[in-house]
């Protein structure tokens, strides 16, 4: 079934208001950005963000107004530090409040594994003596029914939409992903809809060449878009490196609540597509993240 | 040789691993004193990074997030996060780094919010791996900027647990992380701008190790919100060697995060 | 660090009397064979076998009186049918009684993936209705701490050692195995120590440069044996077919005790090693169980 | 047309499928009945498969096991059981396909043993994934040889939990299946040598819907532990169209399981 669609439709459809959506899912690399703004563009509101550290683009829902909750490990910049509307939502409310349900990367993974498992919860000893588990009620202590110790139950976690940027898919939705996947399989099983953006849109027989390579069960994908570049200025491994000068710049830009505003402007608001988003970016910056040097697995043979 | 205080901590940080050991690296000045480590003493350890990677070599240029693409290519395991904690679990991880807002005397470490839990004068960006790897590593390397604002008798918010706190069952130290139920660990060393703490597992109280070259420990408690123990052999840090400088400055050339 | 080693050492010394072994683990493919002929030779007493389903492996072992216990999820011939020896056991103490914990494929895979977790259980609500719990005890059902619902509980199983077959391996014992996986991933983290065996050695480069197709950890890896075939009769993707003849030999050879012993003494007893093992398999044989087209999964690229 | 008991199985068992479902494929005859509807009304229908494959074309080649290369190469995904149970445990898989030795009215399956529990007469091998499976999907179609050894009143052991039976709380049926926890499903046909059962859910209860060409209802009812509740429209088996077994000869064209 071919599933292509574009970014606008693909939104539109699968993230409504008051959607849970799980997203930057592989940490540092491969974060939805194009989907992100696109959300943003739309007006989405009272969201709910799940994901283990998000590397500026929880920042940028938030500052936007979409988000009513984040289900997270980690909101911030990774290379420059704080995130700043995720501070000013959380300590002013502006520019509203928002909901914190801390997690850690292990237990946001385990209620991600839970959900895809079809279990009710998972049990671990991670965060016992924490005051995350105190904060975030949902995660219960409770005693051991075999031996009686103490124990944290990770509840399941089954987010509406996942969306995940990879390498390379085909129109139905089978799709390639390398480098680290951070918590990306065990949302994308965990998810009722899964939205996959991709670099390259490639045969099916690129894809059924290396089943092993696959992410996931393409039957839970509901919408493929081909949106070259729309990780930047995360890393897309293969693809482009990551744009650290474009993270120093939101840090700088967001510091205040009108510079946040400009931010959103020049790069979202004003910037219709990823095409024109490249535009902005210029061809200059965009050659200067490419790959340099190729270096391509070693063969695998799947005949007999 | 002149070295800065960020050069000196990545030297006394690669100084806690053993070789052999897995590392559970945490960002920026862990990712260097493992390649420091790899590089002087302890060239057989493996890294392990919660974005789902493990390495047994350094990444071939500095990185600025362990997700950078040269920290993925020629690594032993790109996988998930899950996968990379699950040794750690099981205790399969000799160390582990985080580095954080506050830290008290008992090496509680905050990263989650300051002030009122529901209404944070700061919010932080929370824990990460951090809280996970506080409680599955066999030991834990705290790094931090030192000031009397950072180093507190009390955090405000105990995102990864150290020795806790002595309460009506007994003492803070490995008795306490035993009695909520952490399986093993506990902060080995507190690496600081200014000083080494180790600590004490029977009560889990800091001790002021040594003191970097050109403090004081005077200066050292003016900048700590504890009435600081002193180690029986505290002293002044062994400065970095000219090797192990040129060793960072070849990883971080700019000074990206040693500056 | 170098782990090469032979199959008689390795057995030696990582597979002593009263091991818990988890072996078999991808289902049909990638069984290592020549593992537990080593076994067998080196007369290993009262192990207790884990795995999904064994196609006649752990009916090889509980014939030779290797077994004291089997957790699995199914123990026969896949292509032909019921296990003789294991009947034997189960039914008449011959050679010897044995324990026998039942599970399903996703339970045992439950079960070992908590223990790879460092979590005491799982909660599933699969084998709900099902005698298997009434019969295998340590799968316990128990109200939902959340909502009373009826649940059951899959403590950890942490076996002493996982034996796994993979395509090719280097010596420190990073490794690729690609085809169906089956529960191998999640034995591979459960187990206190892991013993490779691989088709081929190769220089680590050749894995480090696709770090996603690496099956863990190796620094689990205590053992690398290099044994080409060592997978026969069951298949290695990319090296060798299924030997269908071999398992329906088996099955007809070994439905009494005497015919089991003259098997045994053929293919295990009186050949001495993996060498001895493919000369007596003769060269028409093996040439017909070849690759005869080659599948190359499609290049893909770690360059930055 | 001549045809096999066993090529009718397949036939059946193949129309269970509808178009676009996800299914969950067992060993043997469900192989070729899974290649048959692909090839007739079913062409856009996934088979997953327990070892740890999903695919959308039929294998090229006769698989003896279906962890054979032919049914590796050319998958949408080959990964580990726990990915391809997990859909199924949430309810993404709409059928799925297992034998047995021993049946009930009640579509209770038992693969496990015959006789008493600690020392029975016939160890079977095993539930594999067929109790998952029996657990899980949305529907279940069990195939089986049929005489009456084989279709009991009651089996000796539940691996795979069908309707169960009637207790001091309730019918069997669906409730019995809530009332145990088990999140949806039940068997929705038993296709066996001689007839195909369908069932009731309100009570759990096997009801003939169609004897095989050749056979007649009091044969069935000779060869069956229970006594026989009809379906409503009971009639003769479809037989095979000319077309199907073509597509099940091309497919197992030396008989191996069909003969």
């Amino acid at each position: 079934m071919n599933k292509r669609t574009s970014m606008a439709s693909a939104i539109a459809q699968f993230v409504p208001d008051g959607s849970s959506v799980a997203i930057g899912l592989a940490l540092e690399p491969l974060i939805p950005f194009a989907a992100a703004h696109e959300i943003i563009r739309q007006q989405r509101r009272n969201l709910t963000l799940i994901g283990p550290i998000s590397d500026i683009l929880f920042d940028q829902l938030i500052g936007a107004g979409c988000v009513e909750k984040v289900a997270a490990a980690w909101v911030g910049n990774v290379s420059e530090g704080l995130a700043h509307c995720y501070r000013r939502a959380s300590e002013q409310s502006i520019p509203r409040s928002i909901i914190t349900e801390d997690y850690s990367n292990f237990t946001i993974g385990l209620a991600l594994l839970a959900a895809g498992l079809g279990s009710p919860y998972i049990p671990t000893r991670t965060l016992l003596g924490s005051d995350i588990p105190r904060k975030n009620t949902t995660l219960r202590a409770i005693s051991s029914p075999e031996d009686g110790s103490p124990l944290l139950l990770v509840p399941a976690i089954r987010p509406d939409v996942t969306i995940i940027h990879v390498q390379r898919s085909d129109e139905d939705g089978n799709a390639h992903m390398w480098g680290n996947l951070g918590i990306t399989e065990q949302a994308m099983l965990a998810a009722r809809d899964v939205i996959l953006v991709a670099e390259e849109i490639v045969p099916r027989e690129v894809i059924v060449s290396d089943p092993n390579r696959v992410l996931g069960p393409s039957f839970k994908v509901r919408a493929v878009v081909h949106e070259p570049w729309g990780a930047h200025p995360s890393a897309v491994q293969g693809y482009y490196n990551r744009d650290h000068a474009f993270y120093h710049e939101y840090h700088t830009r967001t510091r205040t609540v009108e510079g946040y505003a400009a931010w959103l402007e020049d790069w979202v608001l004003n910037t219709p597509n990823r095409a024109a988003y490249l535009a902005r970016l210029g061809e200059e910056r965009v050659r200067s993240l490419g790959v340099k040097e190729h270096r391509y697995a070693a063969p695998v043979d799947y005949g007999y | 040789m002149e070295y800065t205080p960020r050069e000196l901590m990545v030297v006394c940080a690669a100084r806690q691993i053993h070789d052999g050991e897995n590392v559970f690296v945490g960002m920026r000045l862990p990712l260097i004193a493992f390649a420091l480590a790899k590089r002087t003493h302890a060239p057989n350890c493996i890294g392990l990074f919660e974005t789902g990677t493990i390495r047994d070599e350094p990444s071939a240029e500095l990185l600025y997030t362990m997700g950078d693409a040269p920290n993925i290519a020629g690594a032993l395991w790109t996988t998930g996060t899950l996968n990379v904690m699950a040794p750690m679990a099981t205790g399969d991880v000799h160390l582990g780094f985080i580095g954080g807002a506050e830290v008290d005397r008992y090496g509680n470490l905050n990263t989650s919010l300051i002030g009122d839990w529901q209404h944070p004068s700061v919010r932080l960006p929370g824990s990460g791996g951090g809280a996970d790897i506080a409680s599955f590593s066999q030991r834990l390397a705290i790094i931090m900027q030192h000031d009397h604002r950072r180093l507190r008798e009390k955090v405000d918010f105990v995102t990864s647990p150290g020795y806790g706190y002595p309460d009506e069952h007994g003492p803070a130290g490995t008795s306490w992380r035993r009695r909520v139920g952490l399986p093993r660990g506990g902060p080995s060393a507190l690496i600081t701008t200014l000083a080494v703490f180790t600590f004490d597992p029977t009560n889990g109280e800091a001790m002021l190790q040594s003191y970097h070259p050109g403090t004081t420990i005077e200066q050292v408690q003016e900048q700590t919100g504890w009435e600081l123990r002193l180690a029986p052999d505290c002293k002044e840090t062994v400065p970095p060697t000219e090797h192990e400088l040129r060793v960072i400055r070849e990883h971080d050339p700019q000074g990206v995060w040693t500056r």
